[in-house]
């Protein structure tokens, strides 16, 4: 068969198909626009265009598209994209990061739970949701799952669990 | 209608060639013939403002000037079942149609704010003449 | 063996030609080569009779005089999860096969009362030799 | 290139690229068999063949695939396909249309459901559900959210909503 | 890197012909052009060991001397809502892509474990030069 392997290239060079010699590789952040006369002298490269970039020193005829960030579904962006390195998305503040695969190259910005009338146990992180305190804070008391004030609740709708907590405020007539 | 999706047709992955050219969202048929269509749209949600859908919808249309309307050629309808969170769909669609010297060849999806457009090798639009 | 489904050949989008066939059911080959098939079945319900399904599939399938079975060529299986009311499910399959003159190719289904018929863009069914 | 723009016809006719000049256009309800040899001269146009359709004065070379209704789904046709138009689909009646999509071109027919032991408040309409009053009618009482006739309560399956409701009744010894 | 793929090249549906090769988990380019490159990974669960997945992703990737690092040419990302029991899911893939004589082509997933490789028609990948 014509190509069983391809000759090797020094270290910085990279074998052209169609020149049929090895060239120097262009520089991360540029494309091969001409291949080399000969080894000794130098590829042409051109800057990647706008919306493009090269990570690494190449031989390839275009530079890869950027990506970008997900707005309409809360991601923002850390890093733009540059010549040199593709754009970096996170999640707008109160999301935290939901990876849908591994390594986490998809992911979904969720928001943040608020914890309301529980201590926060953790503060929600890039990709962790708030971390709540399972029982309520002082003054609130627990309905299913959720801690309800004890000041917003009335004699006929303070339950059991509502008298237990709140009861002795209400006798002193707060709120 | 519905709402026509825009292309890329240089940058990246993207190329056009022989004459088959891409302009104000279609690709031009530049010689009849049979071509094999074929796009693949990756739909996402859940998304700010629209309400929870129930179903994504991807066509590929044929606009020409022997007929004042557009003709869908293919078409992939998908419901969702996704509960709440983060989901993705992508729709493959592709096959052989005739077409005329400068029919156009366009993408219509039923909510373009639910279009996965952030990574070229997610969503993409192509032909070839047979 | 899986019910078979029957095409329209002439009407609208289809056509046939370069000695490409159909007849009974079957896209008939008219000389041996390497061939792209492709096949596309929406599937969608609920219907009437039959119970809830749980999974959809489409199967592109090889008859030829050289043996006597059927050749499953492409299959696409898919488990439905779509809760009570209507529910689409497209499944699009495509590759390069083998064929000699005279083989005939067709496209089962688990279930034909579950196919969306009703329009010629969301089911199709072709090849085209390289 | 080429073919940069093409040729303006005048009104009611259009370019045919395989003779290089403009054509008169077939009527709706037909297409273009044979291209016209001088635009004076007419084209060649047929009658859609049975099964197609053209709602448009046009040039091209075939007609357009009718739809068929969703007959397994319920639907029903509400105008057949003709030469000039596709057919119209609704649903069989005690059906109403559940729209997939917007501008619902895919819809599902669903069963009006039936508002046992209540007070219909609008029927069953071509693309909405019959809306059921909220409470039961007379002689009903609401168990879950289902409403029970009173005659079909016994006394021991009939609890604390039917005794209000029905109660009266029972003394009467009724059904 | 997410786990690659290995093909059966010879037995059965499968072959390779017009020096199109493959070898070490990789299509082998023989000659630069404009290729239409296609893969369906068939996706089923549960598994034994694996945690519920929540998505099961498909890339068709490109590997080059020009470039230390794969390039991914498509993409299918799919959002599971299937519940506890058996579940199937196919994922097709299909473009043109320019490659250059000894261009690698590669399928990874996102979980090998998932993938369905019981039967040749139900898994596949491939390419042909246009």
């Amino acid at each position: 068969r014509r190509h069983v392997t391809r000759p090797h290239c020094p270290v910085g060079m990279n074998w052209i198909e169609t020149v049929h010699q090895c060239c120097r590789q262009c520089p991360a952040g540029t494309f091969l626009s001409k291949p080399c006369t000969s080894p000794e002298n130098g590829p042409e490269c051109r800057p990647c265009p706008a919306g493009t970039f090269r990570t690494q020193p190449n031989t390839l005829s275009e530079c890869q598209a950027c990506y970008e960030c997900d707005r309409q579904a809360f991601q923002s962006v850390l890093s733009n994209c540059s010549a040199t390195s593709n754009v970096a998305c996170g999640c707008e503040p109160g999301h935290f990061r939901d990876c849908i695969d591994w390594p986490c190259s998809e992911f979904s910005c969720r928001k943040c739970q608020p914890c309301t009338g529980r201590l926060i146990q953790q503060p929600c992180s890039e990709d962790k949701d708030t971390l709540c305190d399972s029982n309520c804070k002082p003054d609130f008391y627990k309905e299913g799952d959720e801690c309800r004030p004890c000041h917003m609740s009335t004699l006929d709708t303070c339950g059991e669990e509502c008298q237990q907590v709140c009861g002795s405020n209400n006798d002193r007539g707060s709120g | 209608h519905l709402p026509i999706l825009q292309w890329e047709d240089k940058r990246g992955l993207a190329f056009t060639k022989n004459n088959l050219s891409y302009s104000s969202n279609a690709l031009v048929i530049p010689v009849s013939g049979d071509y094999y269509v074929y796009a693949q749209v990756t739909f996402r949600g859940p998304v700010e403002s629209s309400t929870k859908p129930n179903s994504v919808t991807e066509i590929i249309t044929k606009v020409t000037d022997s007929y004042p309307e557009p003709t869908q050629l293919l078409t992939g309808t998908k419901t969702l079942s996704e509960n709440g969170n983060g989901w993705f769909q992508p729709i493959y669609l592709g096959a052989v149609v005739s077409l005329e010297v400068g029919d156009k060849l366009m993408v219509n999806v039923s909510d373009i704010k639910l279009v996965d457009y952030t990574k070229e090798h997610k969503t993409f639009f192509g032909a070839f003449l047979l």
